[in-house]
């Protein structure tokens, strides 16, 4: 028994080299926008694990699925070392990388997935998205994408806070494993960080994987609410399949998906539940009795012998 | 008055106000507190307190929130989309209003509805309610603008140093989120009481969120005792009073059928002297006017006070409505024997 | 030839004279014009047992006197006692207490003096409550204590407006409850006031039923016999009071859809303001509508302002109960001893507005000061909206009839001259 | 044997009656006075001294009173009618009383007059000119009801109701107001009444004015109707003595005079 987690475990080591994920370029200044124009979004893909963090030089033969807030999905034959696209519209994009290539016999899909938020948007087309006031957040997947025969998919994160705009550390982040619709109850998960920190996580019985937010390691920079930190998620399942891609044939397909995140510290993080439910009660008991004894104090309400509320 | 046919004017100006308000506030609750459960969505300008912070539950999302975030960017970076979309937000936001005008206040408003909930209670126990001096309570007034300025003020500093000013620490990114009641008490409903904390990562937290606490306590135990406690110190209360003149649903008064007898006075939970003593303007939307229509239900004269939505009276004042609601319609006694 | 005779004592020569003056106004009532109203007899009965037989009410209840219309009848019904207003009407009572007051004071205030002074009541008070609402009634409380009576101020202000007094009359009303159930050694309960309130509510609202008729173009019933309806409010029993009116209105309903009319056709529409005409006293009222007017509204402390303005509860429970109840009795009273009262001369064109009238007419007592001073800034207001006005001094003396009916009648035909034009 | 003749001729009716030297009184007649009270008196006197069967010249001494006096030539003496109504019920009322307040009711006017203990008269008041609450005001009354004025008082105390005042003070609106009333059919006995207290009222408002002392004395035509009387008594509150010949009180008190005059004079 032992031996097998042993096994798996270096296996999955060795098949941490080659996973793929996208990177999104830091964002522009705001004050270089300008006026009504809306910026390029520009992507790169890297490889390899989060400190290595290298950059695939050539995309050719990657398809790139990008899905709009109204779940509409586009098809991008890539090419290049970058990604670039200009959203029309404010709010979520998904991006769903598919890259594929035979390497001696085994077919490489390597496929990830990235929640592009656009936050300038394009006027005429977007006024009535402005209008309606897009709140409700479409970071997950509803069902899995159809374009994709393997997927790693979130759902919905347990939030320990208010805002759904961003993870931080203590969220709890549930996946699930599909493979051409079908759901993998016995696939694991890896979990890994900048800082270099591991961890796989297994399934339960119904193929879910619930991933917690580790908390920063970054003593100094504790209390910085900008600094976020990459959380890079991945799965990997190989088929015993054979057949032909361009023109190189495979004996086996080995799918790897993962899904790169950001997430930063949260207040909670240094709350104190107990002291702020102290406060309350001691304030509600301080006022009431404050007005308790005002009341008694100047009360000219008569003995209770002459009224009598019942 | 005397006429005994039926008919649907008469129906509802006979109407059990306080009934109805209850039922509705409880519908516009379930909505607003529990709605994102089914998937509704009523976008982020709504004019109530929709709290944002109760994430999984909520129906919509409050202006107030998004408009501190929408604030707290650097100037320039108004010219352009985010300044369109600032004002489309805006102007969202008065649409909402406009529909209800305070009506929100009064009717969906969840913490109103649940200082109304803590008044019931109140009045369960008999214990009775308090009162502001008509002195503090002129003064009170002024707070909720002063409130509203801070809130509008804060994030703009942060992202810009006003007049040559440093910038304010981060941890003020939403100064009135952090010390409304709201917050912690509207996702206490959906059982998350998460937002019960102190925030120690920074000495503006500390401060804000303890004031935040400060505050929760004292709405449960003001608005226990002081109906619609809260209120008087509401600044989305003042953000909706800016943009109430234009709004559809009106509070009107004909003075020259007014008494001055006071009963609207006495009904009315914010305490505005005004729907009183105030017989010569029309439109008696004041301020603190939560649009209850406690008033309206609580006046003997016909036609006096009435509700009024774009120029079409909803539900006026009649003597037989006041006789029914009052419960002196029938002499009881002698009905029983 | 001439045999010895039983003499009157001067309590049976009292009543003798009040008996004299009740019956002849119940007469005139009775008589005097056309299309009388059937359950109108419920009243002229009890005027008649009451001010000429003497035949007592409230056999083993507490009786409590009220020398004005402030003192909450609401608490008095809660507390199981019965009030009695002693507002008097009596010129003999007048007569009385002329030896005990100066003779410019108002002949309302004298004839109540005079009513103790002669201790000859029907249903006398066991305890009176006097609130210090103007100055004659403030001072005759005082007087009438020296009597022998128990009589008990009960502060009111002079000032509506202001917070300090209504939190004054507040508590003049909580302490006027602790007294009363002092003294009836009851507890004044949730329930009881509460049923209390609702039943003098509705008391109330069969008046506004009444007065309702009173709009109509042909007018069903005479301002007199409102008068006597709501005079009988003072003294009768509640219960039996409100079966009555019950009746009365059922037959105005009738007598409405018939189109019964008690005025002639051209008959002007007076509202009738000022000093309150109590029974007997009905001289100008009588008069007004002798003289071919019929009074559809009035703004007299004996009818409109004793029922005009409701209890308002918000919490039903005792503290608010209590309170609001105060309220009704300071916020919306119309009484001239206010500093001001803009509020008067709006009812009053109110009252000219929704009942259709023709001109006002404004009787104070002679003696009668707030009612007197307050005259000019009325008949100003009535001249700005253009309603003609008549204003008359009068007292309780039966003399000075005729001089007071030509005024009444010239004043009349002006008004019927006036619709004339119009037409 | 000496008489002393004291003559009253009053607005309706011609009052003789004569004394004898003890001032008792003799005899006394009443009869209708009209356009010549000269004449009528003369005729009246002649009559009554046959009837009493005494000569003429056993009358030593005349005096006439009221306001017809002047014209009465015979009278050795005339004085006003107000001394002689207050020796007159000094006279008549000896065993009763000493009389300090007189109520006087004629024919078209009423009276009050005071006196003190020595029986002079202190002061004294009269009604206005108007018949109201006078003899002539009864009469009235009583033609309108379709009675006889010696039945008043009956009706009175037949009454049970209560009485039905009369507002107007004057005698033709009263008769109106009366009239307006038995239209209404209320009942002949409580109208009665009424008048008699309302009369009472006013003479009673009359007698105030000079200010009332006991014992009250009530003369004059009216005050042989009991019913009146019972009203004034309970308007005063207190019993007022009425003699027996009411109508006749001033003339005897004339008659008392003259006696008192021709003492005097043949004792000087």
């Amino acid at each position: 028994m032992k031996k097998v987690v042993l096994v798996l475990v270096t296996l999955l080591i060795s098949l941490w080299a080659d996973t793929l994920w996208l990177d999104e370029a830091k964002k522009k200044k705001c004050c270089e926008v300008k006026q009504g124009s809306v910026p390029m979004k520009e992507l790169s893909v890297k490889s390899g694990n989060l400190q290595e963090n290298k950059k695939l030089k050539n995309l050719s033969g990657s398809v790139l699925y990008i899905r709009d807030m109204d779940g509409k999905i586009e098809e991008h034959n890539l090419s290049g070392s970058k990604i670039t696209f200009t959203p029309q519209y404010k709010g979520n994009y998904h991006l769903f990388l598919k890259h594929q290539e035979v390497v001696d016999g085994v077919l490489n899909v390597q496929l990830s997935t990235h929640r592009l938020y656009n936050k300038e948007g394009n006027l005429s087309c977007s006024w009535t998205k402005e209008v309606r006031g897009k709140t409700s957040d479409s970071r997950y997947l509803s069902e899995p994408l159809s374009q994709l025969p393997f997927q790693l998919m979130m759902e919905k994160t347990i939030h320990k806070h208010h805002v759904n705009c961003c993870l931080y550390v203590g969220d709890i982040i549930p996946l699930k494993v599909y493979y051409k619709g079908e759901l993998l109850k016995d696939v694991p998960v890896d979990v890994e960080l900048e800082s270099g920190w591991k961890n796989t996580i297994k399934p339960n019985d119904k193929g879910m994987m619930m991933v917690e937010v580790p908390k920063s390691t970054y003593e100094q920079e504790k209390g910085d609410k900008k600094r976020s930190e990459k959380l890079l998620v991945s799965a990997t399942y190989d088929v015993n399949e054979s057949g032909v891609y361009d023109g190189k044939s495979y004996t086996s397909v080995h799918y790897a998906m993962s899904i790169p995140l950001s997430f930063g510290d949260t207040p909670l993080e240094y709350e104190s539940k107990t002291l702020a439910f102290a406060t309350v009660i001691g304030v509600m008991l301080v006022f009431s009795l404050g007005l308790y004894y005002n009341r008694r104090r100047k009360r000219k309400t008569p003995k209770e012998i002459y009224f009598d509320e019942e | 008055m005397t006429k005994n046919k039926f008919s649907l004017r008469r129906a509802v100006n006979n109407m059990n106000l306080v009934r109805f308000r209850f039922w509705f506030q409880i519908v516009a609750f379930a909505l607003i507190v529990y709605g994102g459960y089914i998937g509704l969505d009523l976008g982020d300008k709504l004019p109530t307190f929709a709290c944002v912070f109760n994430s999984e539950g909520t129906g919509g999302k409050c202006y107030v929130g998004e408009l501190q975030h929408d604030l707290k960017h650097p100037l320039e970076g108004f010219v352009g989309f985010a300044g369109y979309a600032f004002l489309i937000s805006l102007g969202m936001f008065a649409v909402w209003f406009w529909a209800l005008n305070k009506g929100w206040c009064g009717f969906v408003c969840p913490l109103g509805t649940m200082q109304d909930w803590l008044t019931m209670v109140r009045e369960k126990t008999k214990i009775r309610y308090s009162e502001y001096s008509w002195a503090n309570r002129g003064k009170i007034k002024s707070i909720k603008y002063i409130l509203l300025i801070l809130l509008l003020l804060l994030p703009v500093m942060i992202a810009n140093s006003v007049f040559g000013l440093p910038k304010l620490p981060n941890g003020l990114s939403m100064p009135f989120c952090d010390i409304c009641p709201g917050r912690m008490m509207i996702p206490a409903f959906t059982g998350d009481f998460n937002q019960f904390y102190i925030d120690f990562s920074s000495k503006t937290d500390i401060v804000m969120t303890t004031i935040g606490m400060i505050m929760t306590g004292l709405f449960l135990v003001g608005s226990f005792i002081k109906k619609r406690f809260f209120c008087y110190f509401c600044p989305m209360a003042a953000l909706q009073y800016v943009f109430s003149k234009p709004a559809l649903l009106k509070l009107y008064k004909d003075g020259s059928k007014c008494t001055k007898c006071g009963d609207c006075y006495r009904a009315c939970d914010m305490d505005i002297l005004e729907i009183a003593d105030d017989v010569t303007s029309k439109n008696l939307v004041t301020e603190d006017c939560t649009l209850c229509l406690k008033c309206v239900a609580a006046c003997p004269e016909d036609g006096c006070l009435e509700a009024n939505f774009m120029g079409a009276t909803i539900f006026e004042s009649t003597k037989e409505g006041f006789l029914v609601r009052m419960a002196m319609d029938q002499n009881k006694e002698n009905h029983a024997h | 030839m001439h045999t010895e005779h039983t003499i009157e004592t001067s309590a049976e020569r009292q009543n003798r004279h009040k008996a004299m003056e009740a019956i002849a106004v119940l007469n005139s009532l009775k008589e005097d014009f056309k299309s009388p109203i059937r359950s109108m007899g419920y009243f002229y009965d009890l005027f008649e047992k009451v001010y000429c037989h003497h035949q007592p009410l409230h056999e083993g209840k507490a009786k409590i006197g009220t020398m004005c219309i402030q003192i909450p009848s609401e608490i008095i019904y809660a507390l199981d006692a019965v009030p009695i207003r002693l507002c008097n009407g009596f010129y003999t009572d007048d007569e009385i207490g002329g030896d005990l007051l100066p003779q410019k004071s108002c002949p309302l205030v004298k004839a109540t003096v005079g009513w103790f002074a002669s201790d000859n009541f029907s249903d006398k008070p066991d305890i009176t409550f006097s609130p210090t609402t103007c100055d004659q009634k403030t001072k005759a409380g005082a007087i009438i204590e020296s009597f022998g009576h128990t009589v008990i101020d009960v502060g009111f202000p002079r000032t509506k407006e202001s917070e300090e007094s209504r939190h004054y009359w507040r508590e003049s009303v909580k302490s006027f409850a602790v007294k009363l159930s002092k003294f009836q050694g009851k507890k004044l309960t949730r329930s009881n006031l509460e049923s209390a309130i609702k039943k003098v509510g509705y008391a109330q609202s069969l008046y506004h039923k009444l007065t309702e008729f009173r709009k109509n173009k042909a007018v069903p019933i005479l301002g007199v016999d409102m008068f006597l309806v709501t005079n009988a409010f003072f003294f009768d029993k509640i219960d039996e009071w409100i079966s009555a009116v019950e009746k009365l209105v059922s037959e105005l309903e009738q007598r409405a859809n018939d189109g019964v009319n008690v005025a002639g056709k051209a008959s002007p529409r007076i509202v009738y303001t000022g000093s309150p005409p109590i029974f007997p006293n009905y001289k100008i009222p009588l008069i007004i509508e002798q003289s071919d007017a019929i009074i559809v509204a009035d703004e007299t402390c004996s009818s409109n302002r004793m029922f005009n303005d409701m209890v308002a509860v918000d919490e039903w429970n005792l503290y608010d109960m209590i309170d609001s109840v105060s309220d009704k009795y300071l916020k919306a009273c119309t009484c001239p001893i206010f500093t001001q009262n803009d509020d008067r001369i709006r009812r009053i064109i109110q009252l000219v507005r929704s009942y259709s009238g023709d001109g006002v007419i404004y009787q104070a007592f002679a003696g009668c000061q707030v009612y007197e001073m307050e005259q000019r800034s009325v008949l100003a207001a009535m001249e700005r909206e253009g309603i003609p006005i008549l204003y008359i001094e009068s007292d309780y003396s039966p003399s000075q009839h005729g001089q007071l009916t030509t005024r009444v009648e010239a004043f009349i035909e002006s008004l019927k001259n006036r619709k004339r034009m119009k037409k | 044997m000496r008489y002393f003749v004291g003559i009253d001729i009053g607005s309706t009716a011609i009052k003789i009656s004569v004394a004898d030297e003890n001032k008792n009184l003799v005899g006394h007649k009443i009869s209708a006075s009209g356009s010549m009270f000269y004449k009528y008196a003369q005729e009246a006197l002649a009559e009554l001294l046959k009837e009493l069967g005494i000569d003429e010249r056993e009358v030593v001494y005349t005096v006439a009173t009221g306001y017809g006096r002047k014209l009465f030539k015979e009278a050795d003496e005339n004085i006003s009618e107000i001394t002689a109504n207050a020796i007159g019920a000094q006279q008549a009322a000896k065993s009763y009383g000493n009389i300090k307040t007189i109520i006087n009711i004629g024919g078209q006017d009423s009276k009050a007059i005071s006196l003190d203990a020595e029986g002079n008269v202190v002061n004294f008041a009269m009604n206005d000119r108007c018949a109201a609450g006078t003899g002539k005001f009864l009469d009235v009354v009583a033609m309108n009801l379709e009675i006889g004025v010696d039945e008043l008082s009956d009706y009175h105390f037949k009454s049970v109701g209560t009485p039905l005042s009369i507002s107007s003070t004057c005698a033709v609106f009263a008769e109106s107001e009366i009239i307006g009333l038995l239209g209404n059919n209320h009942s002949v006995e409580d109208i009665v009444s009424g008048v008699h207290y309302s009369i009472a009222k006013r003479i009673v408002k009359l007698v105030k004015r000079v200010g009332v002392k006991e014992n009250v004395y009530f003369d004059g035509g009216p005050a042989l109707n009991d019913g009146l009387v019972n009203a004034i008594e309970n308007e005063l509150g207190h019993k007022i003595f009425v003699p027996e010949y009411p109508q006749i009180t001033t003339s005897y008190g004339a008659a008392v005079l003259a006696c008192d005059a021709f003492l005097s004079e043949s004792a000087s």
